[in-house]
């Protein structure tokens, strides 16, 4: 058999292979490859960055187990920034699985010698949606009469700087969409409408093109979609993390399908052009 | 290296060594992990199946709707089939399962997929784009045509729709691969961080 | 308040007309006139794939997919039923795979009934007739495994599947299978496309009966099911031209 | 003859008809009917579950009986067993059914699943030849969606994202609608033959 041939028939095995190592050698040490900041990504940050040191900041958990594959990342990368800023950090969440990511992600801060309670804080999960949103709007500590890890809020530092709404900087919510928790469009109505707070937004891929509006109409200051705005973002922070192995895993393993097509093509027409040579 | 301790992460990763081991060939390891996911999965959906059948069948019925007796006499006779002087019995039961199924069909085929693809199709046609869709759609039905042979100069019509729905394919499978190798990344940091601790 | 429900009345019409064409031309097909089918390659290809099983002494393995009772599976059903006489008149061993109880309770009933016609109700073995599980992944473990452990030589997936399609299909190869698929899930016949020998697209697995036993009431259907497609083509067409026109009435009766 | 072939028909046009009766027309009698006749429907799958569950337990053990030694069996119908008598003793919020849940189906499930990351590559390896005109549209479209949604393909081959584009929102559309109208069409028309009794072979009739 020459090796025309040997190239239409390679062994399945060899492709797993070379597949298995184009998605565990990310995964083991982020490549940080191919990926080009894009306006939408490159803007949120601009803003993030415009902030003055050491304000505050509201983020909003709410997405469910299952989403956090493209919103963890976001949050993280963006939760470096913030710590980056010494802007201390408030979360709250819909679902109650928002809460545990909350403090998955909020765990970055340590880094950044934040201390809980003084720089930031994790109140938890909150149900009723933009009602509730709206009480927490005007009295943060009413709604949340104790923490996620069960302390008093009225007893904590943080809180006692933030009265309303208005006492923060900046918002930003972490959306699976409007089912079951808090939407985007319920975000836009209380920080951006009822208290001038600038909001930014970080949504699932497939949320994003319904939510270019709020960018549009300039009630939203910048939106990260999807695995592939988490990279980008990463980049932008210089902390490479699970958004880019995400996308150089995504990358490496499109380009090796297209390889091994290429190649197949190419040995068949090859070969093909021999045979017909040869009679 | 810091290897989890968690018994459950260690079943999870021997598990899943075990399905990945199938790429290579079938071997012992595949098999065993097969037959423990099977038996158990077939076992979860016999115990779902029995709460369901206890709060939507047992209970009302005890608690006065005497009609639900009826699908419960059916059901039993399901299983007339291993009685073979009133196996025929099992029809019964299954005439009902079929006709029902056959009705939820019928209805949600006119509803979603016939109505509202033919007004989605009928759009102005001002744009190439608009065109194409709309070409398109009436191509690849005519592929559809089973009794009737489109001959002379319509004969193009089905080839073309072939075309049409090869074109749809290939985007469907290319527009997959991303959830696919995604739902590969998720098992392989599963194996790497939470089990190996890399 | 009208009996009609809101916003499916013209749904209903269609319905009508749809069913009362069918009906017409099953009854004018019992009546003598003559309908043909065109050939469709996967179906002619299934007593190739059974031929090459008895010549090899191996057995063929078919599955009516992930799905409950649902059209689909009713076609795969259909299928299965000749299959089933077919391997019972060579003696081929037949191994059929489910997931759904309910479509299980029907596909071994289906089974049992064909070996009867066939003349072999001896022949019928419930081993062969698998209940696998109802998880999606289950099932797709289990085929992989009778795949690759009864050395198939034929594998037929014809029903109602899900994101383990290609799991199947590209087991099945990998076992150097002849594989014949058909679905009506747009999103998953490209990897039925790719990974089997003949594919039997979207409707016309719905021809089974009348492509196998030419049975003339099924025959008679499929040709009022051409005409409602010669209908759709039409409407299609008329209604693009209006709008384009300005006119949106016909959409707007549409939506009633 | 009226229970072996009259009934069965019966039953199952009388069902299909209310249900679809049901759907278009608002009568409250008829819609509490057809309520009545999916609920029966979903009583009696939980009584096929249970043939399903004499299928497993009778395979395995027969292939118990053939070999002893044959632990795969064994160890389906031990899991099988204890799953069972665990969930239903127990509860469906033991810690130990959901250990069973979260710790052997739910991981086993995803890695199944993840196997599609392997198979579709080598799926489009072998069936992405350009052999004729057909395989080369797969082939084209295949790979232009596969670069487009990647960065990297963005940056080797720009024209692809926008491509990529075009082609899910403007070429896909055409095919997709032409199989889903086709298929709905045939949906009916299996329906209507189940419903007046021309397919009694589909549920073992004669």
């Amino acid at each position: 058999m020459n090796i025309l041939e040997k190239l239409q028939n390679i062994d399945k095995r060899v492709f797993y292979l070379l597949m298995a190592l184009a998605i565990a050698v990310p995964t083991i040490s982020p490549l940080g490859l191919g990926v080009d900041v894009t306006p939408a990504v490159q803007r949120a940050y601009d803003f993030v960055s415009s902030l003055p040191n050491g304000g505050r900041a509201v983020i909003g958990f709410d997405y469910e187990p299952g989403d956090e594959i493209d919103l963890n990342p976001q949050a993280k990368a963006i939760i470096h920034q913030l710590g980056s800023k010494n802007i201390k950090v408030v979360a709250i969440a819909s679902f109650p699985a928002g809460a545990m990511f909350a403090e998955q992600c909020l765990a970055i801060l340590e880094e950044y010698g934040y201390e809980y309670g003084k720089d930031y804080v994790n109140l938890g999960h909150y149900a009723g949606g933009e009602a509730t949103l709206a009480a927490f709007a005007s009295n943060p500590t009413a709604v949340f009469a104790k923490d996620w890890r069960g302390y008093d809020t009225t007893s904590l530092p943080i809180m006692q700087e933030i009265k309303s709404m208005s006492d923060f900087t900046m918002a930003m919510t972490l959306n699976d969409g409007p089912t079951g928790g808090t939407g985007t469009h319920e975000w836009v109505r209380q920080a951006v409408m009822a208290h001038n707070v600038p909001l930014i937004m970080g949504v699932t891929g497939v949320l994003a093109a319904s939510n270019e509006t709020y960018v549009q109409s300039g009630q939203c200051k910048g939106i990260l979609a999807g695995l592939r705005a988490a990279a980008e973002y990463e980049k932008l922070v210089d902390k490479l993390g699970e958004g880019t192995v995400g996308m150089d895993a995504q990358s490496m393993a499109h380009l090796l399908i297209v390889i091994f097509v290429v190649l197949g093509n190419a040995a068949m027409f090859l070969s093909k052009r021999a045979k017909g040579g040869a009679a | 290296m810091n290897i989890s301790t968690n018994i459950g992460v260690w079943i999870g990763a021997i598990a899943a060594l075990g399905i990945y081991s199938v790429l290579i060939k079938d071997n012992p390891f595949y098999r065993l992990v097969e037959h423990i996911f099977v038996g158990a999965s077939a076992g979860i959906a016999i115990v779902t199946g029995v709460q369901t059948f206890k709060s939507q069948a047992w209970s009302p019925l005890t608690s006065g709707q005497w009609a639900l007796i009826f699908p419960m006499l059916l059901g039993v006779l399901l299983y007339a089939r291993y009685v073979p002087q009133y196996s025929y019995l099992n029809r019964l039961p299954l005439s009902l399962m079929m006709g029902a199924g056959a009705g939820v069909a019928m209805r949600g085929a006119v509803e979603s997929q016939i109505v509202g693809q033919l007004t989605a199709t009928m759009v102005k046609l001002t744009t190439l784009d608009a065109w194409i869709i709309f070409l398109g759609t009436l191509l690849s039905l005519s592929y559809f045509f089973l009794t009737y042979r489109l001959e002379g100069g319509a004969a193009w019509a089905p080839r073309l729709g072939r075309y049409f729905m090869m074109a749809a394919f290939g985007a469907a499978f290319g527009n997959t691969v991303m959830g696919r190798v995604s739902a590969a990344i998720g098992r392989f940091q599963f194996i790497f961080l939470e089990w190996l601790g890399l | 308040m009208s009996i009609f429900t809101q916003g499916r009345v013209f749904d209903l019409v269609t319905l009508v007309v749809v069913t009362g064409l069918m009906g017409l031309y099953m009854y004018l097909a019992r009546s003598g006139m003559r309908v043909k089918i065109r050939p469709i390659a996967g179906f002619a290809a299934i007593d190739e794939a059974i031929g090459r099983a008895a010549e090899m002494g191996k057995p063929v393995h078919f599955t009516p997919g992930f799905g409950g009772l649902v059209a689909a599976t009713f076609a795969g059903l259909e299928v299965l039923g000749y299959v089933a006489r077919l391997t019972a008149q060579y003696d081929v061993r037949l191994i059929v795979t489910v997931s759904q109880a309910e479509t299980f309770a029907v596909t071994e009933q289906v089974m049992r009934q064909a070996y009867l016609e066939a003349g072999k109700p001896e022949a019928f073995k419930p081993e062969d007739c698998r209940f696998i599980s109802t998880d999606q992944w289950a099932y797709a473990s289990g085929v992989i495994g009778v795949l690759n452990r009864e050395k198939v030589a034929s594998n037929i997936m014809i029903g109602q599947f899900a994101a383990e399609a290609l799991i199947l299909a590209e087991a099945g190869n990998t076992v150097g299978a002849i594989q014949i698929a058909g679905t009506t899930n747009a999103y998953q016949i490209p990897f039925f496309v790719v990974a089997c020998d003949y594919v039997i697209l979207g409707e016309e697995m719905f021809a089974a009966g009348a492509h196998f036993t030419n049975n003339v009431v099924h025959l008679g259907s499929l040709r009022a099911e051409d005409l409602v497609k010669a209908a759709c083509i039409a409407i299609m067409a008329i209604g693009a031209v209006l709008t384009t026109a300005g006119a949106d009435f016909l959409t707007t009766i549409m939506g009633k | 003859m009226f229970l072996r072939k009259t009934l069965p028909t019966l039953i199952a046009g009388v069902c299909g008809v209310v249900v679809v009766v049901a759907y278009f027309f608002a009568i409250p009698s008829v819609q509490t009917l057809a309520n009545h006749i999916l609920k029966w429907q979903s009583v009696i799958a939980v009584f096929a579950l249970g043939l399903g569950g004499v299928n497993i337990i009778r395979l395995h053990t027969k292939n118990l009986q053939r070999d002893p030694k044959n632990f795969y069996s064994l160890a389906l119908l031990v899991t099988f067993v204890i799953t069972i008598v665990v969930g239903l003793t127990m509860g469906q919020t033991s810690a130990a059914y959901t250990f069973i849940f979260d710790y052997i189906n739910v991981p086993t499930g995803s890695a199944i699943f993840s196997l599609l990351a392997f198979y579709i590559g080598t799926a489009a390896y072998r069936a992405f030849r350009a052999k004729n005109a057909e395989a080369a549209i797969l082939l084209i479209t295949g790979c232009i969606v596969m670069m487009g949604r990647v960065p990297i393909g963005a940056k080797i081959l720009p024209f692809t994202a926008p491509a990529t584009d075009w082609i899910m929102s403007v070429l896909n559309v055409g095919g997709q609608r032409g199989v889903m109208i086709a298929g709905a069409i045939g949906f009916i028309a299996v329906s209507l033959r189940i419903i007046v009794g021309l397919e009694r072979r589909a549920y073992g009739g004669e």
